[in-house]
């Protein structure tokens, strides 16, 4: 049978479903930001699908800055990560709620 | 002229405001001799004005200045001097100006003396514009007016309890007489469009019966509060805990009767409704009786002086009732007359006695005090109205009217009462200047008063014995206003046997009373003897306890009605639901801030179910557009 | 035919992968799974036709990303296993179940695509890459330049925020001590 | 210069105030005495240049603020506002110059003028927007006053009166904007000119709705019945010259805001809730009456009572006729008078005692005479005695009334009686009977400074109370526009015939009288 | 085989991209300047900064000018969009930043401005800002919005205190689901269109006439998330208060201004036209948000202890407050938002650099947080100006008239009665009231009660230096004189939007 956009949105879908779980239940830092790259990526398959069967090239610069998009993301999240290990040694997001109310 | 009539009515004003000025200092013989003096200059100007009416019949009328005027309304300070009003300017400027001169004398150790005559005269003021002013409006003014002063000088030793308490009743019972009192003004204004006496007559005329029911009735409810009719007669009673000039003055001679002018002044009105006429008539007869028969036991010789003015107002209003107008007039100046020398007479003796006021410590009085003997001997004969003294005249007259209008109910009513007059007045009489001297029992050393004092009353003696004797010019002059009905049982025989009858059976009680009240063994009475513990004596003691009743079922209530509403549905309710309000918001902050717990895992799960409640919600939507038409064809398979 | 069963294969994969990284508790599991799922990502873009975007995807992830994580976990010493205080795991499946189902059934039926008009056709004859270039460098220049620009923000950010310079706060010394600090790093260029 | 007499009257006590700042703490009182005379000077000016032969506006002032949205600073006056202003600059002066708390008199003395500013700028605005803009405005001062002399519950009592107000003005607001809107759609520019308003002819159940929301507005700070609790709060807790000035100028907002806004701009809906706001008249008068009379503090019943009046001003508005809105407009001043007065009053006995407990007193009359006196007067003239001023107002508004129902204006007059009740009950447990508190013993009379301030309202109750005529005069000529007004504007049959036609000709201009639709 | 493309400069219309670059290279310069020479004090970087925002401005007033005459003005390959809202916009983004810039110059020295990367990465965002507003091309939006967030985080991490970190980590990690809802909304659009263009989206949309509904309302939804966590609709929200608390009080008022009205305008690109092609369920669902963020957040801001985390709250209100207006959708509202905007920005800066110059670096004992509320009692006694002032900014909030807030109110609410929202107009009205009283809760702190006994009057100024005082000082001047100043406002905005087709 043909495998159709459809195949790939689902696809991409439930690798977001995916990404969510991970975002939802992570409590490591560093393992959550796992999850996210998840989502940015599951995203990219759509648009390389979309790109593909429409025959434009759009979805492919979406997906490529995507890419972009995500790689800073990561640079600033550890640095970010960084300076919280450097002062308390974990990256538990547990012992992350000083702020409440 | 108009210079008179101004005099006349200014005054007592001046006189008043002369005596405010001290009020302040401690007290000054001029306090008080300036206002009589004051008094007295009103009082000539008044009879300058009798007499021209009397002459010439012209009466004046002038307006001096407005009042009110907005809209269609017009209200102006205006006067008029008639046959009626200049009658009523007589009784009170003459009945003041003694009750002022009486009064210097009265009030001599009084340190409120200045402030005394102030209130004095302010009342005498008040009174003249109730009778002289030419619309309803003045009326008012007068009528609120002489209610302020009469709250005055009732609580004028406002160290007393009792004194402030009865001002304070006696002005909010006049306060709701006075409501019906406005709203029968309103009527009159929106029905005629005017508030002058004669514009409002004149339309009333061709009004139809009901509006001027209403107004009838509204109107004599306001007459009912200040001439204490029942049920609002209590307050006249406990206003005795004024000093006795202000009774004689104001709770005898004028105020009280300002609801029986009202009446006359309104005939044209009444005339219309005689059935309103009627009912004010029993009312009155009933009133008459209802009096009497407490002033029989009472063991005040003030309050039996009150209740006796009570039952001579039922007089009054029998007779304007029955549109006896000039009668109803007539019964009201002799009665001013008799009725203050009663009282200033009973202010001697409180005088002798150090306001003593139960006359079974008195007793033998007689020897001590003959003139005040004499003058309250024959104040009370007046009252009881024996031939040829001024009571006669006008009382018997008012029994004729009750005989030759039919209403022979209202007349026995009254010829009893009669009696019961003559009986309650000689048994005090008799208790306080004759019999045993009780009094020293209790170390009283009466004296008798000042000797001009006793002059001062003498005019209103002279009166109240040739009073009668007016009575035809006095008709003359009246029957220009009011109408001139001759009440003469025209069958002679009839005729005399009612006078002497009349006459007999009042000498009668009046002997009983000597009889009674004479005797040696009148002991002071200690609530032991079988009579007192009697049921009726009970009832009539207590005034059928009616203000016990009023005690109980209106005030207590009112005053726990109002608290329960301040403390209960103010607080607790009103204001407890707006704070509700507010709270509600607060507490839904306080208990969902939660949500708000600090952590990141909470908050990436508030994200995602925010969007995936929005995602439900759009799927749903979303479904629904697809599939619209299955859905439809679904519902009507449904019927729906 | 070929198409589809690769579709199916690497889908699995990914799936497969994907989940690893988000339920196990060891970290380098995680890691490496995550890099697994990225390359097989890159799979699709090579059956689709978007061979560019799949070497960039293997070159940025395989290579920078996951540098960058190894680097990360080194420094974390998150090489053993990490435990996860897991709180109310019914909402997270719930949701996420949802979410999933949802959208699954909104797109399991398929796309009207009418009047849609490809603005930058795929030209025939010419590399993937070449047409890459060709838009990237015309319509995408400016978002392309901006991309440089928050590479270089992300630089920046990186360097501030792991920088020595942070371990100390001046916001949380006093004037003093701050004065003292300056003091003694100015002595220290002195000496050197 | 007269010809912005209005805006001077305005900004002078503000421009004053700011210049307050530099002025000496120890001259500071003299200062504001001086300011506020000039002002009331001021405002006697105006009064002797007004022409009360006229109806309309008059010394009318125009300056494009926001002409794109149809806000302009536009004021004037009437016979209708011209009496409240005087009143509020007589006694803004009286109150500054019987001013007794001493604790930071100079920001007192400041806020007091800031406070007459928005209180002058409520009566000469109009503008919808200037209107809303003092109207809220004056919340500030009055909260600060409250807030800080206040008594111990102060904080919950400014916060509970500015909230309140706040609320409903901003209900307020809301219909405010529609109203511009209509003018809008009707007209095809916007305009918050209340007199391009009065030109307006809505369709009834527009105008029931903006009624409403304007209601509410008004009714809270009028206060009428269910809205009222803000009220003994903040005269209970305020300082004497806060409770003053509340009472005699800030309530009034209300009820003018009544005339100005309610009954002109829509007159069927105004008749249509005659009777529901009839009602919640007589409510707040005798429940509020009884409620007073259970008071234990003098000050919460001189409040409660003040409500209970505001209730017969009310119920003299919808009276709909020219008696009665006379007559409200009328008991507007004289209430201002006769509460004010009172207030200042008790201000004098809490001065001296420290306390506004009836019960702490008694037999006051032996020790300080003259304060009975005057106590007495102006209690007389709240119980409505005839020949003082209330009297005036209280007969026409009743007497307005009358016309629209017997009965109601029957329950109504029970003011009379239950007003007599508390206050005669009140008066009798502080000044009658034996002094029996030893520190009552040796209290000394009031002083100077106290009579400055008492006796001219003594005179102004008698003058006002015999000699009705200088304010019921204008009065009547820009009541008898108002009414005939509304009118020629009220659309059903029953509003025509509950509304009378006066006969004399009106003279403010109805030109192009537009329909919405 | 490709054909060589050839493109004529001016049909590139650089001009669409000059306001964008000067930033782009004031931060270049910055980093430069900190190359050649280290240790410079932060007066230069700021005076810098500050210099080239107003060049930035200078050229913004360019492209207005530009605008008045051409009207909308594409460029670069038509990726750039100038028109109306991105002109209002980016002036309401550079005087914001005008006014904050000089924030940095306080009298106690702390972390962030001891970097010149402080205020190139400010530079940086701020480029990232204009970039978002200036085009309607999804993906440049999204590049926009990474740049300007990512350096914002950065901007909140540098303050150098756990709270900060924290700040930053919180925000930084919702910010990564927020892209990737985005992206995935925008891909969805993208399948259903095959373009990501807004307008093209938009007339191809139309022309099938929401054939798909279904997915158009998915895509809604995921871009709706994305852009409610930036605006922070309830429930998106909940990093708000924590990050404002975290963050330095200056950056938190500039945080609460104009990342959101570049949201805002990106929404109103997205939402407008779905709105009136009358997506019900759209309106709905932006009326129970606007409704829930107005109130919900109202009563959180009541319980608050701390003055910082309230004003946090507030400005989440306020933002439902305007939202409404994208929801109403009438010329007139959507020139009412940026009108709000700007005298909001006015106030709420003012009233976030009042904060800052009362910041302490140690807590005394009696007191929980930076800026809890008892930390002003008596502020009236002790610095009677500062309390005024700061009285008058929150009157301003909660819309007094005539300070600047409320016209702005006056105006939407209005908006909302044409647009036929009367209900919505109520609620609005009474959200402000309930919201008068956390901003009366402070007046009576300041004016009502007493001093905390040993605690000078001082320390609420502390931090007070010329710079920041003139800044509250243009602040103070803006929300009182604003209502001279509306007319001209009020003009301009609406024929900028008009003329931009909303």
């Amino acid at each position: 049978m043909e495998i159709g956009l459809n195949h790939y949105l689902v696809l991409s879908t439930i690798l977001f479903s995916i990404g969510l779980v991970g975002v939802m239940r992570r409590k490591n830092l560093l393992m959550l930001f796992f999850a996210t790259e998840i989502l940015l990526n599951s995203v990219n398959i759509s648009f390389a699908a979309i790109s593909h069967y429409y025959g434009d090239l759009t979805g492919q610069m979406f997906a490529f800055f995507v890419i972009a998009i995500a790689a800073s993301e990561v640079a600033v999240g550890l640095g970010l990560l960084i300076v919280w290990h450097k002062k308390h040694n974990n990256i538990d997001l547990d012992n992350m709620s000083t702020m409440r109310g | 002229m108009e210079l008179f009539l101004y005099t006349a009515l200014f005054s007592p004003l001046v006189g008043s405001l002369f005596a405010a000025l001290f009020g302040a200092s401690p007290r000054t013989k001029i306090a008080g001799i300036v206002p009589s003096i004051l008094l007295g200059v009103s009082l000539i100007s008044s009879s300058v004005l009798l007499v021209l009416v009397l002459t010439t019949g012209h009466t004046l009328h002038v307006e001096m200045m407005t009042w009110m005027a907005t809209g269609n309304l017009y209200i102006p300070f205006g006067f008029v001097v008639d046959q009626v009003s200049v009658t009523m300017m007589m009784v009170v400027t003459l009945v003041s100006t003694v009750v002022h001169v009486y009064a210097i004398g009265y009030m001599d150790h009084d340190k409120g003396f200045n402030r005394f005559f102030s209130y004095l005269s302010a009342f005498v003021f008040s009174m003249m514009v109730l009778v002289m002013s030419d619309n309803f409006a003045g009326l008012f003014i007068g009528w609120e007016g002489v209610g302020l002063c009469s709250w005055l000088l009732i609580g004028f030793w406002y160290q007393k309890e009792s004194a402030t308490w009865a001002a304070n009743e006696a002005f909010i019972m006049n306060r709701i007489a006075d409501l019906g009192m406005l709203i029968g003004i309103f009527l009159v204004y929106w029905n005629t469009g005017t508030l002058q006496y004669d514009g409002a007559f004149a339309a009333f005329a061709n009004m139809d019966t009901d509006t001027l029911t209403w107004i009838g009735i509204f109107l004599f409810i306001g007459a009912m509060g200040k001439s204490a009719q029942f049920p609002l007669h209590t307050w006249l009673a406990d206003a005795m805990e004024g000093p006795t000039p202000v009774s004689a003055l104001i709770h005898a001679a004028t105020m009280v009767t300002a609801g029986v002018y009202l009446v006359v002044r309104s005939n044209e009105l009444y005339s219309l409704i005689p059935h309103v006429g009627l009912f004010i008539a029993s009312l009155g007869a009933f009133v008459a009786i209802f009096a009497a028969s407490m002033a029989l036991v009472n063991r005040d010789i003030k309050r039996v002086i009150a209740y006796s003015t009570l039952s001579q107002l039922g007089y009054m209003f029998v007779a304007a009732g029955l549109g006896a107008y000039w009668v109803a007039l007539f019964h009201l100046m002799a009665h001013a007359f008799f009725k203050a020398l009663l009282f200033l007479g009973a202010g001697n003796v409180m005088h002798a006695m150090d306001s003593e006021l139960d006359p079974f410590k008195m007793g033998g009085l007689g020897k001590k005090m003959k003139g005040t003997m004499i003058m309250m001997t024959l104040a009370s004969v007046a009252l009881a109205g024996i031939y040829p003294l001024a009571g006669f005249f006008s009382k018997d007259l008012i029994l004729e009217v009750g005989f030759v209008e039919n209403h022979y109910i209202i007349y026995t009513v009254l010829l009893f009462t009669a009696g019961l007059t003559a009986f309650y007045s000689f048994r005090i009489v008799a208790l306080i200047f004759h019999g045993e001297e009780r009094y020293k029992l209790f170390g009283f050393h009466p004296h008798e008063a000042y000797k001009f004092m006793l002059v001062a009353m003498s005019p209103l003696l002279i009166l109240a014995v040739i009073a009668g004797s007016f009575k035809m010019t006095y008709f003359e002059m009246v029957t220009y206003v009011l109408p001139a009905t001759e009440y003469h049982v025209h069958n002679h025989t009839i005729y005399w046997i009612m006078t002497i009858g009349t006459q007999l059976f009042v000498i009668l009680s009046i002997f009983y009373a000597y009889k009674k009240y004479m005797s040696r063994d009148i002991k002071v009475p200690d609530g032991t003897s079988a009579m007192e513990n009697s049921f009726k004596y009970k009832l009539l003691i207590n005034q059928y306890y009616i203000p016990y009743f009023y005690e109980e079922y209106l005030v207590k209530p009112y005053r726990e009605l109002s608290t329960l509403f301040w403390t209960k549905v103010d607080q607790k309710i009103v204001d407890a639901s707006v704070d509700g309000i507010a709270n509600i918001f607060y507490q839904t902050g306080e208990n969902t801030r939660a949500m708000q717990s600090g952590n990141l895992s909470t908050m990436l799960k508030w994200m995602v179910a925010g969007t995936v409640a929005l995602l439900s919600l759009a799927v749903v939507f979303g479904l629904a557009a697809r599939y619209s038409e299955e859905i439809k064809l679904f519902l009507s398979g449904l019927g729906v | 035919m070929f198409e589809a069963i690769a579709f199916y294969l690497f889908a699995f994969l990914t799936i497969a992968m994907f989940y690893i990284t988000v339920t196990t508790s060891q970290a380098l599991y995680a890691l490496t799974a995550l890099a697994a799922g990225m390359i097989f990502i890159s799979a699709f873009f090579f059956i689709l036709g978007a061979d560019f975007l799949g070497a960039i995807q293997i070159v940025v992830y395989s290579g920078a990303v996951m540098a960058l994580y190894s680097f990360g976990m080194m420094f974390f010493d998150t090489t053993r296993e990490v435990k996860e205080r897991q709180g109310n795991n019914a909402v997270v499946l719930g949701l996420s179940i949802i979410s999933a189902v949802l959208v699954v059934v909104i797109f399991a039926t398929p796309i009207i695509g009418d009047n849609i008009t490809a603005l930058y056709p795929v030209t025939e004859g010419a590399g993937n890459t070449q047409e890459v270039g060709m838009v990237l460098f015309t319509k995408y220049l400016v978002p392309f330049e901006l991309a440089a620009v928050m590479l270089l923000v992300a630089m920046v950010a990186g360097i501030v925020l792991a920088g020595k310079k942070m371990d100390l706060s001046l916001t949380l010394m006093n004037e003093h001590e701050i004065k003292m600090m300056r003091e003694a790093d100015k002595n220290k260029k002195v000496l050197s | 210069m007269i010809d912005h007499i209005l805006s001077i009257l305005i900004f002078f006590p503000a421009l004053a105030a700011a210049l307050g700042f530099v002025v000496n703490k120890d001259s500071m009182r003299a200062y504001g005495v001086a300011v506020a005379t000039i002002e009331f000077v001021l405002a006697l000016w105006l009064w002797l240049a007004f022409d009360s032969s006229v109806s309309g506006m008059q010394f009318m002032e125009t300056i494009a603020l926001v002409p794109t949205f149809g806000i302009n600073y536009i004021v004037g006056v009437d016979g209708i506002s011209l009496f409240i202003i005087i009143l509020a600059a007589f006694f803004t002066m009286i109150g500054i110059a019987s001013l007794t708390d001493t604790k930071d008199i100079k920001n007192m003395i400041i806020t007091l003028l800031f406070l007459q500013m928005t209180m002058v700028g409520v009566f000469v605005a109009l503008d919808a927007m200037v209107f809303y803009v003092f109207w809220e405005l004056s919340l500030v001062p009055m909260l600060y006053i409250i807030g800080a002399w206040g008594g111990p519950l102060r904080i919950y009592a400014s916060v509970k009166f500015f909230l309140y107000t706040f609320a409903g003005s901003l209900v307020m607001l809301v219909g405010m904007l529609f109203m511009a809107y209509f003018y809008y759609q009707a007209t095809g520019q916007w305009s918050f000119a209340i007199l391009d308003w009065y030109r307006l002819i809505l369709p009834e159940s527009f105008q029931l709705w903006l009624f409403a929301a304007f209601f509410i507005g008004f009714a809270i700070k009028v206060p009428m019945f269910p809205f009222h609790t803000w009220l003994p709060y903040a005269h209970g807790q305020a300082p004497t010259i806060g409770s003053v000035i509340l009472a005699a100028i800030l309530l009034k907002m209300g009820t003018y805001a009544f005339i100005r806004f309610s009954l002109p701009l829509f007159p069927d809906a105004s008749v249509f809730f005659m009777y529901p706001i009839a009602v919640l008249a007589i409510i707040m008068i005798i429940y509020t009456a009884m409620v007073a009379y259970a008071q234990k503090d003098i000050k919460q019943l001189v409040a409660y009572s003040s409500v209970s009046h505001m209730g017969v001003i009310i119920l003299g508005t919808f009276a709909l006729n020219v008696e009665g809105i006379s007559g409200s407009i009328f008991l507007m001043i004289a209430h201002g008078v006769v509460s004010g007065a009172l207030f200042l009053l008790v201000g004098v006995i809490y001065d001296r005692r420290h306390t506004k407990l009836m019960s702490e007193f008694g037999g006051l009359a032996n020790v300080m005479p003259r304060y009975a006196t005057i106590f007495g007067i102006m209690m007389m003239a709240s119980v409505g005695m005839p020949l003082t001023i209330n009297f005036v107002g209280e007969f026409l508004s009743l007497l307005g009334f009358y016309q629209q129902s017997h009965i109601l204006t029957l329950l109504a007059g029970v003011a009379i009686i239950v007003g007599a009740i508390y206050m005669l009950a009140a008066y009798k447990k502080m000044f009658f009977g034996e002094v029996t508190k030893e520190e009552n013993r040796n209290l000394l009379d009031v002083n100077k400074r106290e009579l400055i301030a008492l006796v001219p309202l003594v005179a102004i109750t008698i003058w006002l109370g015999v000699y009705p005529k200088p304010i019921l005069g204008p009065i009547n000529t820009s009541v008898e526009s108002i009414v005939e007004l509304m009118h020629e504007k009220s659309i059903t049959e029953e509003a025509k015939s509950r509304i009378p036609t006066v006969s004399k000709e009106i003279r403010i201009s109805r030109t192009s009288v537009r329909e919405v639709h | 085989m490709l054909s060589p493309v050839n493109i004529s400069m001016d049909s590139l219309n650089l001009i669409t991209l000059a306001p964008m670059l000067i930033p782009i290279f004031g931060a270049l310069l910055i980093l430069v300047v900190d190359l050649f020479k280290r240790e410079q004090d932060k007066s230069l970087y700021v005076m810098l900064s500050l210099l080239i925002l107003v060049i930035d401005f200078a050229s913004l007033l360019e492209s207005a000018g530009l605008f008045e005459k051409s009207g909308t003005m594409m460029g670069m390959f038509d990726v750039m969009l100038i028109d109306g809202l991105a002109i209002l916009s980016q002036f309401i983004i550079v005087c914001a930043s005008i006014l904050f810039i000089p924030l940095a110059l306080t009298h106690k020295r702390f972390h962030e401005f001891s970097y010149p990367e402080f205020f190139a990465l400010f530079l940086f965002m701020i480029a990232g800002f204009q970039f978002m507003v200036a085009t309607d091309n999804l993906i440049l939006i999204f590049i926009g919005l990474e740049t300007a967030s990512l350096a914002l985080y950065t901007l909140i991490a540098m303050h150098n205190r756990d709270k900060s970190f924290e700040a930053a980590v919180k925000y930084f990690t919702m910010g990564a689901l927020a892209a990737g809802f985005f992206s995935f909304g925008s891909m969805i659009f993208y399948a259903l269109t095959g373009s990501v263009e807004i307008n093209q989206i938009a007339t191809v949309l139309s022309a099938n006439n929401y054939a798909d509904i279904g997915f158009v309302l998915v895509g809604v939804v995921f871009l709706l998330a994305s852009f409610g966590f930036k605006l922070s609709m309830v429930p998106f929200h909940t990093w708000t208060p924590d990050v404002y608390e975290g963050s330095s009080a200056a950056l938190a008022g500039y945080m609460s201004i104009v990342p959101k009205i570049a949201a805002f305008v990106v929404a109103m690109r997205l939402f407008e036209f779905l709105i009136h092609s009358g997506v019900a369920w759209l309106e709905v669902i932006l009326y129970i948000g606007v409704v829930m963020t107005m109130t919900m957040a109202n009563i959180w801001a009541l319980v608050q202890t701390d003055v910082k985390r309230m004003l946090a709250y507030s400005s989440i209100s306020h933002a439902g407050f305007v939202m409404a207006a994208i929801l109403i959708g009438t010329t007139q509202s959507n020139s009412a938002l940026f009108f709000y905007w700007i005298l909001f920005s006015f106030t709420n800066l003012g009233s976030f650099s009042m904060l800052w110059i009362s910041r302490q670096k140690n807590l005394p004992a009696h007191q929980q947080s930076d800026h809890s509320y008892d930390k002003f009692a008596g502020m009236i006694k002790t610095s009677p100006v500062a309390a005024s002032i700061m009285a008058l900014f929150m009157l301003s909030l909660a819309g007094l008239p005539p300070f600047a807030l409320f016209w702005g109110k006056m105006y939407m609410i209005s908006s909302a009665i044409t647009g036929g929202y009367t209900v919505l107009a109520l609620i609005m009205a009474l959200n402000s009231a309930i919201a008068g009283y956390y901003y009366l809760k402070l007046i009576v702190y300041m004016f009502m009660k007493e001093p905390v006994v040993g605690y000078d009057g001082e320390v609420l100024v502390a931090n007070a230096t010329l710079p920041l005082k003139t800044i509250i000082g243009i602040a103070a001047i803006g929300t009182i004189f604003a209502f001279l100043a509306v007319n001209q406002l009020l003009e301009f905005v609406t024929v900028l939007v008009y003329n931009s087709g909303y």
